[in-house]
Formats: C-alpha cells, structure tokens, sequence
C-alpha cells in the first residue's frame, strides 16, 4: 500500500513487479494508467500543467486507498500522479490493485480512479494556441464516484 | 491565518498564499469568504461563484459552516480534475 | 488490436508502451494480469500446467476482442495468454484496453477477461504433492461472464 | 473425421486425437458420444456425464444436435479455466 505524487515519469511494468514480487498469494492484478490527450473538446493541446495542493494531496491519496483496502482484501496497491508540464501521450497516473481474486483487483481499481479524480486535489490547465485554460470538473466523474457509495 | 489559492482561484487573485488576520467576528469558512470578497478586485471575481469553491481548513475538506481560527491553514479551489 | 498465445513471458510495461505509442487520442489504459498463486484450495501447488486447443484458441480470442470493440470506442487491445508449465509467481494472461476514456478502457478490460475465462479453450492442471489435478470450472466466472449479456 | 480430447478427457481416453470412421447413423454431435461411449473404459468413464463435456465442431461451440460429417474436425473438452 502505497501512495506517491512526483514530477518524473514512472514505469508501469516496473511498478507493477515491485508491488508483487514475491507475495503467492496475488492471482490478480488490475492496473490503470490515465495519459494527456492532444485535444481539449474540439482544440488541439500543447500541453497540460498538473498542480496540487501538496500535504493535502497526499493525505487524501492514502485515505483514498485504505477506503479500498477495507471494501476489497488487497495484496498490494499503488497509486502515483505526476505534477508539472506534461505532453500529449505522457503518462499522468498510476493505479495497481492486486488480490487473489480479479474481481476485487478489477473493481478496486476502478474504484481508486473514480475516487481520486473527485477528491484528490489536482487541477489540470490545458495549453492551447489561444493560451491556458483551467479545465472544468466533469459531471461524469461526479456520477462515476457516486456509484461507489451505494455498493 | 494562512489561506492557499489554487488554479484558477490563484490566477484570479493573484497569490498563490498569503497570511490575514481577519477581525474576531469572521468566525467560520462563510465569514471568512464575505470577508475576502469585499475585498474587491480578484477576490470578488474569484469568490463570486461559491458553487465553484471548495474549501479544505488544516488538509480536510469542510462546509461553509466550518469554524475557523487563527492558526489555521486554510485552501480555496475549483472542484479537482486530476487523474 | 491483437491476440497473441505463446510459452514465453511477457513485459507487461513494454506491451502497453507498444501498443499505445504515437496513439495521442488515448486517455486511459487499464490492464489486467493473472498471477498463478501458490495454493489450490488449501493444498500448496508446485506449478500450474496451461492447455490449450491451438486454432480455436486464437479464434476465440479474436472474436471475443472484436467483440469489445463493437461494444466500446476502444483505441487499441491486446490479450496475451501463455501456455505450458508456470510456476506460482509467474504472469498467465495479460489484458490491456486503451480508450479516449477510463470507463471504456476500464470496462471492456473487465469484459475480456470475464469472457475469457468462460470461452476461451485453456484448461489449468495444478501439480500438487499428491499429483496433478485438473482445475474445476468457477460458477462464480460463469455469472461474471452472464453480467455482461444484459448490459 | 478427426477427434481431439482435452484436459482431463484426454487422459482418460489416452489420446489426444484420433481419426475415426464412425458408420452412417452417426450423423449429429449425441449420435458421436453414444457411439464413442459404447467404446467402453476410458471413453465410457470420460463421457459419462454429459454436462461437463463440451464440443466445438471446425472450432466453433456446438450443440449436441449439430450434424456432423465426414471431414469434421470435432473438439470433446471440460468447461474451459483459463484466464
């Protein structure tokens, strides 16, 4: 279990090896990974500038994923978001859920991304030709973390 | 008091931190928001949608009725798109 | 879109770098890796010994990602499913779905490995001290794989 | 017309193929099962319950009334566990 937030690229197979080696007992592993788009709506973008409220961030992060490790038995979880300047086709986040089973892996997973994209304090401005725009909450984030509650 | 603004609140006010020392009668997060916005300028265009701010005192996000005191450290933000 | 069944391992970071790279439409990649565990039940297993129907594999396979594809606005995938004796620890399947958005991606990566388990022609013998046994089907992969028929 | 035998119903049968010429009343995918069961020993032990046994006829899943002809290729094998 564990959470990190830094401004360097992280890889993916790498992080997923270290979070199960050697523990037998995981049969499954889930994985996501978010990545910058080129297009904002119908607009090209350059570039996306991540921000965070550092402390905060991190707290919420863990509280985030030790919620998932009391819904679901979880060998092993990780989530890492970067900060900064990012390209089209950059990774931006990182979440690993490991169990013995898939379907806890799977939905825990889907569960740390939902809940992160609506509670963990970033904010993305996208670049364009015409300057930066702060991007705006989507009511599909909302719906998708509202759907946990009930479960 | 230390108040934190983020994206596009910090951009429209113009600070990304500052230290204030609001009077004894500012007693909770609402106080505190009336307080900024008579302010004017950035902290009037910034606060004029309170749908769109959040507001987390010592790391925990809370409601407009939330007390405040000095030593806190209080953040004001859009709603987060991270991920 | 591609399906592959072979003995050797496989790189789960470079798998998903190949297949989304140059791709700047994508938003989310969400993978899925099985894990062979050490015990069957109660009894430690020694390794796991993975059958297949050679032909009618792949064509399940193919067929079941045509499938996805039809069902969500998917950029890319890819499963992978090795064959032969595995040790516990060892990487059995790999799934990767990449779409514009995480649900897409999340949803179809579930989807694929549900029915995969329930179409796809491998049997698992495990090798225990007593011996081998061959794996008994899941009724619980059986209603995963159902929930995707109403949706 | 080729047999294959999968998992567990190879080793019972002790083949994993085999070409057969069953005669001319054999004609859907029940007819093959009953013929091969009346076989005896390894066939009779491994076809005898019918509901863990599936059949994919040229790689497709079948019924146990799909026709079956000559130059079939017919896949007898237990619920698959892969994954």
């Amino acid at each position: 279990m564990s959470v990190r937030v830094q401004q360097e690229d992280f890889d993916v197979g790498a992080e997923i090896e270290a979070l199960v080696r050697g523990n037998h007992k995981i049969g499954g592993v889930a994985s996501f990974v978010g990545v910058v788009r080129d297009v904002a709506g119908d607009q090209p973008i350059e570039a996306m500038e991540l921000e965070h409220y550092p402390g905060m961030t991190e707290k919420k992060l863990a509280e985030i994923e030790a919620e998932a490790n009391q819904r679901w038995p979880l060998e092993a979880s990780l989530i890492v978001h970067r900060t900064g300047r990012l390209a089209p086709g950059e990774r931006i986040v990182l979440v690993v859920t490991a169990s013995a089973h898939r379907k806890a892996a799977l939905d825990s997973c889907a569960f740390l991304i939902d809940w992160l994209k609506t509670k963990a304090p970033f904010w993305k401005l996208e670049e364009t030709a015409d300057g930066g725009k702060w991007v705006d909450a989507r009511d599909a984030d909302d719906s998708a973390a509202r759907r946990w509650i009930e479960s | 008091m230390k108040i934190l603004y983020f994206a596009w609140l910090r951009t429209k006010i113009g600070a990304a931190s500052e230290e204030v020392e609001p009077p004894d009668e500012v007693s909770d997060v609402a106080g505190l928001l009336d307080w900024l916005r008579r302010r004017g300028g950035g902290y009037a265009d910034a606060l004029k949608e309170p749908s769109l701010v959040r507001v987390a005192v010592n790391l925990e996000y809370v409601g407009y009725d939330h007390p405040i005191a000095a030593g806190d450290e209080v953040a004001l933000f859009p709603p987060v798109t991270g991920g």
